[in-house]
């Protein structure tokens, strides 16, 4: 029962922090390039005024178009249910474990990509073709790193993870960990559509990826997006963060416990957003076709993560 | 005589009067009789493997049947896994057949391409059963002649069908001269050919026997397995044969090459050596990467279903290959988990396949074509089929909560398990195979949203895709049926569980991979769960909610024409097909499936700086057929050519031939 | 007085062989198949005489009218018919031909050393005679482009068999050598329809001009 | 019927037959001769109904064992085919009154022939019937009085007496051993003698004779390099006549190499006869190999593919076991009506199509169902595919030659298969399937060929497949004439 409130309790934080987080990020943005930037609600402003707007949809899509908003919710709330970001105890231990979570967010983009397509527009199938070509070669550096991970552990069980590292920190601090986060990181950036693989700002629909594929919604189904998209950026980073970082995760499931959790859970994102908002001042974005390099680099680190566990371990 | 017997006896009868009935009754009913007829040996064959793999075993041997050999069955639960699963597919190819099929179907009414297909069914449900080399073979011929014909359906009209034949056929029979020479001499080295006497003899044989039986077989099952480089007749017949032909060869026939590899590798040879896996987990890497990067590409919806399938079998060849390599490290437990991963992956690609070959040939009936650049909007035409195509894209995907995820996830924990006492080659082989299925997985991910989403979504791009129609009642209940089993597979993987444990205990890794799994799937021996129902609730369960709230809250849809950046008005023209999709993938992988281009601009006569027009060609060749196939076969011709010379027709050629023989047998004398 | 007179007909019997294979009229052909007939028939008298059997005299006398009567005859009559005198250009030419049957014969006396070996009797000793007969007359089908050629090398290897028959066990038994003989007139007679055939049919009776039929 | 009067009925009744026909009309002698080719197979059934588990029937110089019941059940069995279809060629050929006499009395006396190759006791007079069926047939191959007819006729002539006399070489070898032995007469070439008296065999002198016998034999059964004449032959003849000389002369010529070879191996050891036979085998299956390759002549397919299957035959042989040798037979027997009927087909086909080309043929499967439905599955049966039964004997020669530990030639034959099916296939594939060009209906055609004319040929197909399933009553026979030639080892 306890497990099932930190569940809910969990995804209710992820899903409310979510858009403060992009929120804050651009704010840090605004202020390194020296503007004013807007305010750290804003997000949530820009959601209600979504929210109460009349859904359009085009003449051409089907049911996958009004459908893919709902199932990329339904899956961001899952991972930020089943992910271990307050307690380590797994809140829904045995129900999902790593590679359910990577296989969970490919739902989401997957639903996203169809939605593209559905609309019958160029850009919405050039958002479609560049993300899932994005995705496919993201894939393979996910699940090295949780190679690399779950080595240490015997398990692929997020929690078991999380716990693990908490309980003997200077594991997490091997060359193996620091290659696997090299490699996280980039995929994260990557399936976060972040910059240099994307870039959330773009106005240019040549240039887009994440953006050219839900041009054509609007209202209520626009907002759903747009508040799913802030949470995988937040489940992301906050895994990164629980991963690589894993102090203050709660061990029990007593109340204070998952307080302390919650707070230091938003520290790190504020952190690792500041950090990421900060680097993305100074990158531009890489053309598309450079982005394959990217991600093999990535992809290396990962091979060199599992390695450096398999033999250094 | 038990169940297993009985339901077996049933098949078999059904297949012969199925056949005959097939063939007498005239064109008008004919379908209906003949998928009737193939549902029913479907439903036997499967109630038997039911029994098989709930642990009734039954032997028989009826030595009046097949000459010099006698026929001699054997169904334990390794077989009644492959029993259950080609009769699952045939019941559910049976039902759609009746429409499929029909006066007014697509397919194929003539009497042979129909009172075959019971028959094919019933030869599939043979190599399972047999309990001997002769009986094996046997049904592997059979199967082999049964579905050439049915490969042949459409020989008329289509040259490709008949070239696919002949691909077929060549190969296919390569692959069982690989098999019969393997096979007879496990048997001979046995000292037997009963499956119970190579067992009995199978450790102590040789490694140089155990291991020439074993590439022998290896060749001949990996063939019939679709996997690459052995592969080049499975897109072309699966793309020409009629669907309902299609789904049971690419569902069930060529998982049977799975099973002769289990059978003969793990089963009669008892395990082996190291390489014997390392070179099966080769095959399935470069199948699984193979097949994944051409089914992107493709724009034949067949094709790309296709080449899908070298692609599953790949991933249920590198589980088969870490069971063999985890048995031979001493680590039962990752070996019984990987041999669950592959056996399960087969049902699950069984169930996906079927009802998107199915959905395909429903596309093709409605249509007329299967180039993914030709189709689109069938959503709105085609809604059911759509929803059935989506269910068994989602599967195929291995996407949670689809079917596929299951075993991929099972997979990926058998690949995941560390043995740090298993070797170097291990160590390094073990995270590329994770590599491979992660890259694999992820770039069929992105193959099933094209055809899913270029195919079926948006604007039709062609006049027949304008007019598209749905299909019968009869093939939607197949499908639907084929969705149920699929969706069932998906939630409840663990009530699979019990047959998995007792085919892993029955061949000597003592173990129950999936002993615990109740809800939940759980692993003996490795510490990571993953509960499939609760996966499918959630996701279902919240995007319902979510739908529910978002319209509590927002207000009414409005349709209107799409923005589009303000470039409108949209036509069919400006939309991505599924060329311009895989574009980029193909981009990135160039080097390995090196497309041909050609560039021809015309210039007008004035001058030669301007561009009157430009054509732009560009075709995907499978690039294994054309280095390594087409120069054999070219090869073969040369040689056919060469040897004419042989026969001049000059008689004293003839009598020199005859005299130097007789030289050579008196010279022969003389030395000796 | 008799092992003397036989080596004088086997001698005769190959020598009758070797000239055939340098001869090119045909007619002369056909007079040396005659006397290589009348030297098996002298070698089956012999044998006759040797052995005090009337069965095998009587064969002798049927073999006589067959090889050098009848056989001989009929080749004249196809010669008659099909207006060919000489074998032009055969496909080995005569000098090698002559070297060939020089190592045919060495082949076929080291061949027939079982036979040698088996009855030290005269007779015996020269049954590889019959065999380098076998394989000149193989090798005369082998390389000569006129039928009428070809059909005297089909008999060469015939009459070769037959020596070897009588030298080394004095006779097949009777009834079988009934059937060799009928079998072999049949056959002579059906290659002389042939030839008939082929020369209204080709205008000629050059073999090589056979390769209607290849591949 | 006393058994040693059945001795004579597969010689009386087809001698009797011919001479009916000289009295009878050309529809009637036809049937007649049908009669005769049944009664050769109703002797062989009462002849194994006597010898498959007692004594041998003996009568002067004719004797049968298990093995002669066998081989007259197959000529029986393949003539009754091919005669029943010869019934119809020569109703829609119509030729001459004298020539169809003609090739109704050559047709019946090659059937006596080949009975007296089997029911001899007498080797010297197996020989002389192996050459009277040469001399019966070669009038019968130059039927047609064409250029390319007479010169397969004189090829096929010229070749099979120089091999054959090459036998007849190897056969007074064995009569030489035999008389040193101490052996008399006529007795001294009787199998059944030779084959109880092997102690006092020179083993030298009975080599030279295996070597030559198996060459000499192997001109006829068109084991390679021997078998240049084949082709021609077989694909001039008349439809009927091809597929009695593929379907069982070439059996019979190898039914006197297994009679030597009983003799010799008896004396010698299995493994002189072995490597010869194994040369032999492979020689033969790569030039049928090959020559299918680029092959253009559908009739000349069907002869090469005769080649492949002496081919196997020979492979079995080789292998020597129970095993090999009983599936020997049974690929004799399956073999015999899989080309009886693909000959009767194709002589249909020429009949309608003008030509033998296979270019000339397209997309008959849609415009002659009947006929090439027959024809397709004729080819099935010879690729050797199940329901069959080349499937079973092919297994089974296979699995023997593994078991006798020769893989290695086992792999490299069937290898060769696989090159020969490919061929087939394709040839095959070309000329019943796909859509009919319209231009290659020639003015000959006159219409399908009526129902009656399909009949033997599906009852061939339908024997051949029961055989597949099935020995039935065949079994003990296949066993009883197995042990004739295996007795020895």
């Amino acid at each position: 029962m306890i497990a099932w409130i930190t569940a809910v309790a969990q995804a209710v934080l992820v899903a409310a922090v979510a858009p403060l987080l992009i929120g804050f990020m651009r704010a840090v943005r605004a202020r390194l390039e020296g503007r004013a930037g807007g305010r750290l609600v804003q997000p949530w402003r820009d959601l209600r005024k979504l929210l109460r707007k009349e859904p359009i949809i085009p003449a051409d899509a089907g049911m996958i178009f009004t459908a893919a908003p709902l199932v990329l919710m339904a899956t961001s709330v899952l991972v930020a249910a089943a992910a271990p970001y307050l307690s380590t105890g797994g809140p829904l231990s045995g129900v999902a474990d790593l590679i359910v979570v990577v296989g969970l967010l490919l739902l989401g983009t997957v639903a996203l990509a169809l939605a593209g397509l559905d609309t019958g527009t160029a850009f919405g199938g050039m958002g479609a073709s560049r993300e899932m070509t994005i995705a496919a070669l993201v894939e393979p550096t996910l699940l090295l790193a949780v190679f690399a991970l779950s080595t240490r552990v015997g398990s692929t069980d997020l929690g078991a993870i999380v716990a693990a590292g908490a309980a003997d920190p200077a594991a997490v601090f091997t060359p193996a960990s620091a290659l696997a986060a090299a490699a996280l990181a980039i995929a994260t950036l990557a399936e976060a559509g972040r910059l240099p693989v994307d870039n959330p700002a773009t106005h240019l629909e040549l240039t887009m990826v994440h953006e050219a594929m839900v041009l054509e919604y609007a209202g209520r189904d626009l907002a759903l997006v747009e508040w799913a998209s802030a949470m995988r950026l937040t489940i992301l980073l906050g895994l990164l963060a629980n991963l690589f970082i894993p102090w203050g995760v709660a061990s029990s499931p007593h109340p204070a416990a998952l307080a302390v959790g919650a707070a230091v859970f938003v520290v790190k994102l504020a952190v690792l957003g500041g950090l990421l908002a900060a680097g993305e001042v100074f990158v531009a974005k890489l053309r598309l076709f450079r982005v394959p390099e990217l991600l093999a680099g990535s992809f290396v680190l990962g091979l060199l993560a599992v390695v450096a566990s398999a033999v250094l371990a | 005589m038990n169940e297993v017997a009985a339901a077996l006896a049933v098949a078999f009868a059904l297949a012969g009067v199925g056949a005959a009935a097939g063939w007498a009754v005239p064109a008008r009913g004919r379908s209906t009789v003949a998928g009737a007829a193939t549902a029913g040996v479907g439903a036997a064959g499967a109630a038997a493997g039911l029994a098989a793999v709930s642990g009734t075993g039954w032997q028989g041997h009826l030595p009046d049947l097949l000459p010099l050999a006698g026929v001699t069955l054997s169904v334990d639960a390794l077989a009644g896994w492959f029993l259950l699963l080609v009769g699952g597919v045939a019941v559910v190819v049976g039902v759609y057949t009746v429409g499929y099929a029909g006066r007014g179907g697509h397919g194929p009414a003539s009497r042979t391409a129909l009172a075959v297909l019971p028959v094919f069914v019933a030869a599939m449900l043979l190599v399972p059963a047999a309990g001997s080399v002769s009986t094996f073979l046997l049904g592997w011929e059979l199967m082999a002649v049964t579905s050439l014909l049915l490969v042949l359906a459409e020989h008329r009209h289509s040259p490709a069908a008949r070239t696919a034949g002949l691909w077929y056929a060549a190969m296919t029979q390569a692959g069982f001269v690989a098999v019969l020479v393997g096979l007879a001499w496990l048997a001979a080295a046995a000292g037997g050919e009963s499956f119970a006497a190579i067992r009995a003899a199978g450790p102590e044989l040789s490694p140089v026997v155990s291991g020439g039986v074993f590439l022998l077989c290896l060749a001949g099952f990996a063939s019939k397995a679709g996997a690459v480089p052995l592969h080049p007749w499975l897109p072309r017949a699966h793309a020409e044969a009629p669907s309902h032909v299609s789904a049971l060869m690419s569902a069930a026939m060529v998982k049977l090459g799975v099973y002769g590899i289990v059978r003969v590798g793990f089963d009669l040879l008892g395990g082996g050596q190291r390489w014997w896996w390392l070179l099966l987990g080769a095959f399935g890497v470069v199948s699984a990467l193979y097949g994944i990067l051409q089914a992107a590409v493709a724009t034949d919806l067949k094709r790309l279903l296709a080449f899908s399938t070298s692609e599953n079998v790949g991933l249920i060849l590198l589980g088969l290959a870490a069971a063999g390599l985890w048995t031979d490290a001493g680590e039962h437990a990752a070996a019984g988990v990987a041999l669950a991963a592959a056996l399960l992956h087969a049902a699950n690609h069984a169930g996906f396949k079927t009802l998107l070959f199915c959905g395909a040939g429903s596309v093709l009936r409605a249509t007329g074509t299967r180039d993914l650049d030709e189709l689109g909007g069938l959503s709105r035409r085609m809604p059911a089929t759509t929803l059935l195509f989506t269910v068994g894209a989602l599967g195929a995907a291995a996407l949670p909560p689809g079917n596929g995820f299951v075993s991929e996830w099972l997979l990926l924990q058998a690949l995941l398990h560390r043995a740090p006492e298993a070797g170097m080659v291990v160590t390094v082989a073990a995270p590329v195979a994770v590599a491979v299925v992660a890259l694999t997985a992820g770039v069929g991910v992105a193959t099933y949203v094209k055809a899913l989403g270029t195919g079926f979504l948006a604007r039709p791009r062609s006049s027949a895709a304008e007019q598209a129609v749905e299909s019968p009642r009869g093939m939607l209940a197949g499908m639907g049926l084929a969705a149920l089993a699929c969706a069932g597979l998906a939630v409840a993987p663990a009530v699979a569980a019990p047959a998995l444990d007792r085919i892993a205990g029955g061949l000597r890794t003592g173990i129950a991979p999936l002993g615990g799994s109740g809800v939940d799937v759980r692993l003996s021996g490795i510490a990571s769960t993953i509960s499939p129902l609760w996966i499918g609730v959630g996701v279902v369960g919240l995007a319902v909610g979510f739908a529910g709230a978002a319209r509590a809250v927002g207000r009414a849809r409005r349709r209107a024409a799409a923005w589009d950046c303000g470039d409108g008005p949209l036509t069919a023209r400006m939309e991505y097909t599924a060329t311009s999709f895989a574009e980029p993938l193909q981009r990135v992988f160039d080097n390995v499936l090196a497309p041909e281009q050609d560039v021809d601009v015309t210039h007008p006569s004035e001058s030669a700086y301007l561009v009157r027009s430009v054509q732009y060609r560009r075709r995907l060749p499978d690039r294994i057929e054309a280095r390594l196939y087409q120069p054999m076969v070219t090869a073969v011709d040369r040689v056919g050519r060469a040897a004419r010379g042989l026969a001049t027709g000059s008689v004293h050629r003839y009598l020199a031939y005859m005299l130097a023989a007789l030289i050579a047998v008196l010279v022969a004398g003389v030395i000796r | 007085m008799i092992d003397q007179l036989l080596n004088l007909a086997c001698g005769l019997f190959l020598l009758s062989a070797i000239g055939v294979l340098w001869r090119r009229e045909l007619s002369a052909l056909i007079a040396l198949l005659t006397v290589q007939g009348l030297a098996l028939t002298g070698i089956a008298v012999l044998l006759a005489v040797d052995r005090h059997s009337v069965e095998t005299a009587a064969v002798a006398v049927g073999v006589g009218v067959l090889k050098a009567g009848l056989l001989p005859l009929l080749l004249r009559r196809v010669l008659a018919r099909v207006p060919e005198a000489r074998e032009t250009a055969p496909l080995v030419n005569v000098s090698a031909s002559m070297l060939a049957a020089a190592g045919l014969v060495l082949l076929a006396y080291a061949a027939a050393r079982p036979l040698v070996a088996l009855a030290p009797t005269s007779a015996a000793q020269a049954a590889p005679v019959g065999i380098a007969v076998v394989l000149i007359g193989f090798f005369l089908a082998a390389t000569r482009r006129r039928a009428i050629s070809q059909i005297i090398g089909v008999l060469l290897v015939d009459n070769g068999i037959a020596a070897v028959a009588f030298l080394a066990t004095g006779g097949v038994p009777l009834v079988v050598e009934l059937g060799v003989s009928a079998d072999l007139l049949l056959a002579v007679l059906v290659l002389q329809v042939l030839t008939a055939r082929l020369h209204a049919a080709f205008g000629d009776t050059d073999l090589d001009e056979l390769r209607e039929l290849r591949d | 019927m006393p058994p040693s009067l059945a001795l004579y009925l597969p010689l009386a009744a087809p001698i009797a037959a011919a001479g009916a026909t000289v009295l009878l009309g050309r529809r009637v002698a036809a049937w007649v001769g049908v009669a005769g080719a049944v009664t050769i197979l109703a002797t062989g059934a009462r002849l194994a109904a006597t010898v498959h588990d007692g004594p041998d029937v003996t009568s002067g110089l004719l004797r049968a064992d298990a093995l002669t019941a066998f081989m007259l059940i197959v000529i029986g069995a393949v003539a009754t085919i091919a005669c029943w279809a010869g019934v119809h060629h020569l109703a829609d050929e119509a030729p001459e009154p004298a020539a169809a006499r003609r090739y109704l009395i050559l047709v019946q006396l090659f059937l006596a022939a080949m009975s007296l190759a089997v029911l001899a006791d007498n080797l010297g007079v197996l020989w002389v019937a192996v050459e009277a069926t040469t001399i019966v047939t070669a009038f019968l191959v130059g039927h047609r009085r064409s250029r390319a007819s007479v010169e397969a006729a004189w090829k096929y002539v010229v070749l099979c007496s120089v091999g054959i006399g090459i036998a007849f070489l190897g056969t007074v070898c064995v009569y030489a051993a035999a008389v040193a032995a101490g052996a008399h007469g006529t007795t001294a070439l009787n199998w059944t003698y030779l084959a109880s008296h092997t102690a006092g065999l020179d083993p030298d002198l009975i080599r030279l004779a295996a070597g030559l016998v198996l060459l000499g034999f192997g001109t006829k059964a068109g084991l390679a390099p021997m078998h240049a004449w084949l082709p021609d032959a077989h694909s001039q003849a008349p439809a009927p006549v091809s597929a009695l000389m593929s379907g069982v002369l070439l059996s019979v010529a190898f039914y006197a190499i297994w009679r030597y070879k009983a003799v010799t191996d008896l004396v010698l050891g299995p493994g002189y006869t072995r490597t010869l036979l194994l040369v032999a085998a492979l020689a033969s299956l790569t030039v049928a190999a090959v020559l299918l390759i680029a092959q253009r002549d559908y009739k000349r397919m069907l002869a090469y593919s005769s080649i492949e299957h002496m081919g196997l035959i020979a492979l079995g042989t080789a292998t020597g076991s129970r095993l090999a040798i009983t599936a020997v037979l049974l690929h004799v027997l399956g073999h015999g009506l899989g080309k009886a009927v693909a000959f009767c087909g194709a002589g249909q086909l020429l009949r309608l199509q003008g030509s033998s080309r296979v270019a000339a043929v397209r997309g008959l499967a849609t415009r002659q169902p009947a006929l090439a439905g027959t024809l397709g599955l004729a080819l099935l049966a010879l690729l050797g595919l199940p329901p069959f039964s080349l499937f079973a004997s092919e297994l089974g020669i296979a699995r023997a030659g593994l078991s006798a530990g020769q893989g290695w030639a086992v792999a490299a034959a069937f290898g060769l298969v696989v090159v020969a099916f490919a061929a087939l296939a394709r040839n095959g594939a070309a000329m019943l399937l796909g859509e009919p060009q319209p231009t290659t209906d020639p003015p000959t055609s006159s219409g399908r060929p009526r129902a009656a004319a399909i009949a033997p040929l599906a009852v061939g197909l339908a024997a051949a497949a029961a055989l597949g399933v099935s020995l039935g009553p065949l079994r003990d026979l296949l066993h009883a004439a197995t042990t004739t030639i295996v007795a020895g080892h």
